[in-house]
């Protein structure tokens, strides 16, 4: 299964993590290309239904890339959008699919390279867990 | 309230109190003498203490003040004669002739492309070279094509043409003359700016003789992804090193083509050209191996102070020339992580918000080093690489630090052409040759109805800038609507 | 989640139906809730290969059959079983009104709640068809006691605690604060009071409302 | 509603940035094959004016009415493409970019095949969420032409009166029973040697004189509410309490000289502070021979990570009266870094010099050591410890922020950073405004400054409030969150989650956001059980579709 390259998909807020994201550009720091950015107003605009439906439609992970904490632009949107991560971890353990492949994750607009390392671990952390049992029939 | 106010330079505090200005209705008049507007800042690559990427923070400001409807960019021009007084001022305005019909230019670049001519880009401190027909700097507003008439080979009689020949919207004009017309303003607000300390003059430091020895708004230009090795840190002598062998062996190629030729029709006498030839490859192959042995830039280190608070020059302190200099450091270390900075400084002068904590971490995270003295001399030690002799002044010791590239803090002095707006408006400046201006009304000129903001006034940094732009649009705002 | 799956195991075409009164309220039932459902079985579904079809749809108030009417009716014949998000009394409404299609409840009602804070819903009522409250400051000992006492406190309480659990206040004792507040204490003086527990399931008759001729009553 | 969806699609070469490492061709043909696109199309440099102007012929042209640029980062670029789309006449919000240049050719130039396919998938969720884009307007409301100034010192009352003076009424509060702020106690003021109470004593005078400006003193703001154009303010000035609306509000609360207590045993008689050696200048009553000034007092410290900018030359100018007022009197400065920054400040810097105040430098790890009569300090150009006479002790401590400066940022909704001075919306480029538009700063109260320095920091802040006060009405963009009544069930669920307060329930028991105050953030509409907040900027429907388009069913992922 090595040639098994996941799909992920990455909810970005537009102050901080898309912004990381820019200067992870900026500053050339290559990362794998296995994740996709939709833009969000803020982490807190996401809500389980949209991670539950990125994973139906064929992701293999999902992780939250939100403001670290105390510095969200809309003050306490990147606490909304973990505690909802956790709560579609709960329910992915009730349809045993493993709760790993969705995360939260904060980092500041000035953390390029946290951006780069964290695309690359969740990538690493996907590969491990396979392809997602949604997904089978593609393989 | 009809008529509207005059704005001297387009930098970050003229472009501001235009904004300011043009924002409550009046209308502005922005005359910037470079082709492009942005001033000093635009030259940045980050700014401290938040290292955002000055350019990035600034384009959304340089196109709201060509987009804004009460706004007249009036770029690449300058201030003639100013009469009348406050409430009714005449101004003569030169607008330079670029050659280049503004309308129709689309700023595409085919014509530097096939520009036969090379000269040194100011705006990258002559680092690299531009052509006769140039952008100010790729970003630049308003985003129009120049032609140096000192350098283009039209106005040097020859026949060249290539550029219009070659421009798909004909914008290109070779029979454009300089526009001279007068502006009625009701006040003149001057945002001239600084210019920055030619060091050449301190023999000691050997700036302009030692290739690793830069002022540190050329090391800006270095690290700057649009400069003149696209942020790659080199030093100067290798980025020398490297340019001699791309010349040295186009002329090899060049002389190769003609001996080839004159064998050709006869074989008439290119022994000579045989001899520079074997000369050229002899002196390319010396080049090649010292190319060979040029090691990425490990040591750097910054030299504050240079040509301020120092009685032979200036008296005064730069102002933000410690902040600069933290910041360079950082940035630097951020490029490449095995680097080693350290400061030669006396007072650590970091008073503004955030700043003092911005060294801390510049110490601690990026291990940069400070040391407290007032470096004597420059000198080029083995492989020239330059070497410094310090004073620290916490051991006494005086000892000779080798380093791979030294980066002067030059001192910030008045811009050359504020004694002739001087003159020519009537304002007075001070010992120091900054506009003079009293602690209460900090933004008004000793001539009434003309304002000051920015470096103009006084050495300081960009919040400190923007701040007074603010103030002085309020200053002629209310001049206009008491006598306007 | 086991549950539910299990229920719908043999359902090809299944209609979730929440419900926009107090299961939206309380975050259990709403339009939100019944996508997040919905995806899960089909989620859960596709990995076993069995892939299912579902439908969600939402009605106003699932406990009043005129609102549950139209919406069952218009998607008539598209579903084989309906997955209500509603209360109990609404998962009965749809069995009812619709009996050849079984209603399966997906929710386990628990009690008339109040909301402390946003997603903090306690136990306050237990309908016990007697109210106390006018005497107990507020507070009700059916609910809030553990023995649900009527008359006073057990006296197992240490430092204001109810001896079942150390988070939990005693309610005996919260009365007597409440009441001293309102200075009414002379209510706990009264003679002891029985409780008339109602008989279950209870039933509600408002003639003034109902159709028909008022029964002439002499 | 609509006519069927025309979608443009325009890839962007970026010079060599994006062309260099993807197949543009390759990507236009697939951008082609996407539903609802109409037309596609590649320029050089879509940012330039040859590209917009490129873009607002082709959308008139071909009639379409929803843009895709693939280019670079909507973050610094999507203002001028909104711009363009507006002058091509379609709604600016009809508009989606997406960022295939920092998100993709930057950070995968080393492997091509993946960084192509992953620009594809990109470029399908932009067609897909471009597809669900909703038409945003603005709307505009009215502006009070009145003016609210929180504090009257010297910065308060300077922009109060300049505010007036542009034919503005002006609110001036100050908490104190006389106005003046910290001038009232200072002598006299560096460099031009004003004595402090004339210059505060004049400003105080025109501020009550001017009838467009209404003191309020040991006046305190009890609510604020509304938004830019028209705040809403409760305060209340000793015993009544009022109510009014203003169109902007400026905060200039100043800061106040920390008590150096138990520092360099500190006792107010024998070891005082900048301050209190300024009150005895001004009363004249100073005889002290020998005076030991010690810099960075509690400043520049862990706990206290900034420097205070203005206590040197406080320091320099009092050493200079010191000189003055008694005859060959010996003056000390201990210090860590003289921060006589700028031309007045050096100059003044040399003058004590040349007047004999001398300068020693001392370690933060190696302070000196106050004792009775003398200080003790190791002397850095002797290499030993030398100890000076020292009749009177003069500590400068730092400026710090006004002990309730933390409940004014609570109650107006702004953020104060780690020392508790206010937080601007941009450090270098807006120093004077807040990040919520129509509150602006200047002062002590953002961070210690001369009195020259508050003095066109407050000009500059009632310049940046006059912006707002010139027009009558104030425009808002559309991007926030809406109620649908019919499917609202009265929750309260999104009055309780929104972090800026902002939902209300309105008569007939159904949410209602006041577009004015919304923020746009969408918490509320992720949050609410009954999906009935509308929200156009980023619908439900546009994050599913661009979920749904994360993968193309016929293309297999593994193809390498």
């Amino acid at each position: 299964m090595s040639s098994f390259e996941p799909l992920i998909a990455v909810f970005s807020c537009h102050y901080c993590s898309y912004a990381a994201a820019d200067l992870a550009g900026s500053s050339r720091i290559q990362y794998p290309p296995n994740i996709r950015i939709i833009k969000v107003p803020c982490t807190g605009r996401v809500s389980a239904n949209h991670i539950l439906k990125a994973l139906e439609r064929g992701a293999d992970g999902v992780y939250v890339a939100g403001c670290l904490e105390g510095t969200c632009h809309f003050i306490s949107g990147n606490y909304k959008a973990q505690k909802r991560v956790q709560y579609v971890k709960a329910l992915l353990s009730e349809i045993n699919i493993e709760p790993e492949r969705v995360e939260m994750h904060f980092m500041s607009a000035a953390q390029g390279s946290k951006f780069a390392a964290v695309a690359a671990e969740m990538t690493d952390v996907i590969k491990e867990l396979g392809p997602s049992p949604l997904n089978h029939s593609r393989y | 309230m009809g008529k509207g106010v005059l704005v001297i330079g387009g930098g970050i505090a003229g472009i501001q109190t235009c904004l300011d200005l043009a924002d409550q209705g009046i209308t502005v008049y922005l005359v910037e003498c470079l082709p492009c507007i942005g001033g000093k800042m635009a030259q940045l690559d980050k700014t401290f203490p938040t290292n955002d990427c000055s350019i990035c923070i600034m384009g959304p400001k340089l196109f709201e003040v060509e987009r804004h409807p009460k706004t007249h960019l009036l770029a690449y021009s300058e201030v003639e004669a100013v009469s009348g007084q406050a409430g009714d001022f005449t101004v003569k305005v030169r607008k330079k002739a670029r050659y280049v019909d503004e309308e129709k230019c689309t700023a595409c670049g085919l014509c530097a492309e096939k520009c036969p001519v090379t000269l040194p880009d100011e705006f990258n401190l002559g680092m690299s070279t531009r052509s006769a027909i140039y952008k100010h700097f790729p970003q630049g507003v308003p985003s129009v094509y120049t032609i140096d008439k000192s350098a283009c080979r039209v106005f040097q009689g020859k026949k060249c043409n290539i550029c219009a020949k070659v421009c798909e919207a004909k914008a290109v004009d070779y029979e454009q003359e300089d526009t001279v017309f007068d502006l009625n303003v009701g006040a003149i607000i001057v945002a001239a700016g600084f210019d920055v300390f030619e060091p050449s003059d301190i023999k000691a430091y050997g700036y302009g003789t030692i290739p690793d020895v830069i002022t540190s708004m050329e090391f800006e230009r270095l690290i700057n992804a649009s400069g003149p090795t696209g942020g790659h840190l080199e030093r100067p002598s290798s980025l020398n090193t490297k340019t001699e062998v791309k010349q040295l062996e186009r002329r090899i190629r060049k002389a190769k083509a003609r001996v080839k030729s004159l064998e050709k029709d006869g074989g008439r006498s290119s022994e000579e050209i045989q001899e520079t030839l074997e000369r050229m490859n002899e002196r390319l192959a010396i080049i090649r191996a010292r190319e060979a042995s040029l090691q990425e830039v490990k040591e750097i280190a910054f030299v504050q102070c240079v040509g301020s608070r120092d009685f032979r020059y200036n008296r005064h302190c730069c102002s933000f020339g410690c902040m600069h200099s933290v910041k360079e450091a950082i940035v630097a270390i951020e490029h490449s992580a095995e680097l080693q900075s350290t400061i030669f400084f006396t007072d650590m002068r970091a008073y503004g918000k955030g700043f003092h904590e911005y060294c801390m971490r510049g110490a601690s995270e990026y291990g940069i080093r400070f040391v407290r003295g007032r470096v004597a001399e420059i000198g080029q030690g083995d492989e020239d690489r330059p070497f410094l002799w310090c004073e620290d002044m916490e051991t006494q010791e005086v000892n000779k630090h080798p380093f791979d590239l030294v980066i002067l803090a030059t001192a910030c002095v008045p811009s050359k052409g504020i004694e002739k707006l001087a003159k020519m408006i009537g304002f007075e400046l001070d010992e120091s040759g900054f506009v003079r201006t009293d602690s209460n009304t900090p933004t008004s000129t000793s001539a009434n109805g003309v304002f000051v903001c920015g470096c103009a006034q006084g050495p300081m940094d960009i919040p400190s800038s923007v701040s007074m732009a603010s103030a002085a649009a309020l200053m002629a705002g209310r001049t206009l609507k008491a006598l306007g | 989640m086991e549950e539910i799956l299990t229920m719908v195991e043999e359902f090809d075409r299944i209609l979730v139906l929440g419900c926009g009164g107090c299961t939206t309220v309380c975050c259990a039932g709403g339009a939100r809730e019944v996508e997040t459902l919905a995806t899960l079985i089909r989620m859960d579904r596709k990995q076993k290969g069995k892939p299912v079809e579902t439908l969600e749809a939402v009605t106003e108030l699932q406990c009043e059959p005129e609102s549950v009417k139209p919406i069952l009716e218009k998607l008539a014949n598209q579903y084989d079983v309906v997955l209500s998000m509603a209360c109990g009394a609404g998962v009965q409404t749809v069995a009812q009104l619709f009996p050849n299609h079984n209603a399966l409840p997906a929710l386990n009602t628990l009690f008339t709640g109040r909301a402390e804070e946003h997603g903090v819903w306690t136990e306050n009522c237990l309908a016990c068809g007697d109210c106390v409250l006018w005497r107990t400051g507020g507070i009700c000992p059916v609910t809030r006691c553990a023995k649900s006492l009527m008359n006073g406190a057990c006296g197992g309480a240490s430092e204001g605690k109810c001896e079942v659990s150390k988070d939990r206040p005693c309610a005996w004792q919260e009365i007597y604060h409440a009441l001293k507040r309102l200075d009414k204490l002379h209510y706990l003086k009264q003679e002891p009071q029985v409780k008339d527990w109602p008989v279950h399931p209870g039933k509600v008759v408002r003639e003034d409302l109902r159709e028909g001729e008022a029964t002439r009553v002499d | 509603m609509e006519t069927e969806l025309r979608i443009g699609v325009f890839v962007c070469h970026c010079g060599i940035n994006i062309a260099g490492v993807l197949n543009i061709e390759d990507l236009c043909r697939y951008a082609d094959t996407l539903p609802n696109v109409a037309m596609v199309q590649a320029n050089v440099f879509t940012c330039a004016q040859k590209g917009t102007s490129e873009i607002e012929k082709v959308v008139k042209e071909q009639g379409l009415n929803r843009v895709v640029v693939a280019a670079c980062t909507p973050r610094t670029h999507e203002p001028i493409f909104r711009a363009c789309c507006q002058e091509a006449g379609i709604n600016p919000y009809f508009f989606e970019m997406v960022n295939i240049r920092e998100h993709c050719s930057w950070v995968h130039r080393h492997n091509k095949v993946y960084a192509q396919a992953k620009a594809r998938d990109l470029i399908r969720m932009a067609v897909a969420r471009a597809s669900f884009l909703e038409p945003i307007g603005t709307f505009s409301s009215r502006v009070e032409p009145k003016a609210m100034v929180i504090g009257a010192g010297v910065a308060g009352m300077t922009c109060a009166l300049a505010i007036a003076d542009q034919g503005f009424e002006v609110i001036l509060l100050e908490k104190e029973v006389r106005m003046g702020g910290l001038l009232r106690h200072l002598h006299k003021i560096a460099p031009c040697d004003v004595t402090a109470s004339k210059l505060i004593g004049e400003k105080v005078a025109a501020a009550e004189k001017d009838d467009r400006v209404k003191c309020f003193t040991s006046a305190r703001v009890e609510e604020v509410t509304g938004c830019i154009g028209n705040y809403v303010v409760k305060f209340s000035s000793g015993q009544e309490s009022y109510t009014d609306k203003v169109g902007v509000i400026v905060v200039a609360t100043g800061g106040v000289p920390l008590e150096p207590v138990d520092l360099f045993n500190y006792d107010g008689k024998r070891v005082i502070t900048q301050s209190q050696l300024e009150a005895r200048l001004k009363k004249g009553d100073i005889e002290a021979k020998s005076v030991v000034m010690i810099q960075c007092v509690g400043a520049r410290i862990p706990e206290r990570n900034y420097c205070s900018r203005i206590c040197c030359m406080v320091a320099i100018k009092n050493s200079l009266h010191m000189k003055k007022a008694v005859k060959d009197a010996k003056v000390f400065v201990l210090f860590r870094d003289i921060q006589a920054y700028g031309v007045e400040n050096e100059a003044l810097f040399l003058k004590a010099r040349e007047e004999g105040v001398r300068f020693i430098r001392y370690r933060l790890d190696n302070p000196p050591v106050v004792e009775d009569g003398r200080v003790r300090i190791y002397h850095p150009g002797m290499g030993k410890e030398v100890s000076l006479p020292a009749d009177l002790v003069v500590l400068s401590t730092p400026i710090v922020a006004s002990s309730d400066s933390e409940d004014l940022s609570k109650v107006l909704k702004v953020p104060v950073d780690e020392n508790k001075f206010f937080l601007e919306a941009h450090p270098k480029l807006s120093p004077l405004d807040f990040a919520t538009s129509g509150i602006y700063l200047c002062g002590n109260a953002r961070f210690p400054a001369t009195v020259r320095e508050a003095t066109y920091q407050a000009l500059g802040a009632a310049s940046r409030a006059s912006i707002i006060l010139s027009h009558d009405t104030i425009e808002r963009v559309g991007t926030v969150a809406a109620v649908e009544a019919e499917l609202c069930s009265g929750c309260f669920v999104c009055v309780k989650v929104c972090p800026y307060k902002v939902p209300r329930m309105n008569e007939n028991g159904k949410a209602e956001i006041e577009p004015m105050q919304c923020q746009g953030c969408g918490i509320c509409v992720a949050e609410c059980p009954a999906e009935a907040i509308r929200f156009r900027y980023a619908s439900d429907e546009q994050i599913t579709a661009a979920c749904n388009a994360l993968h193309a069913p016929q293309e297999i992922r593994s193809e390498n």
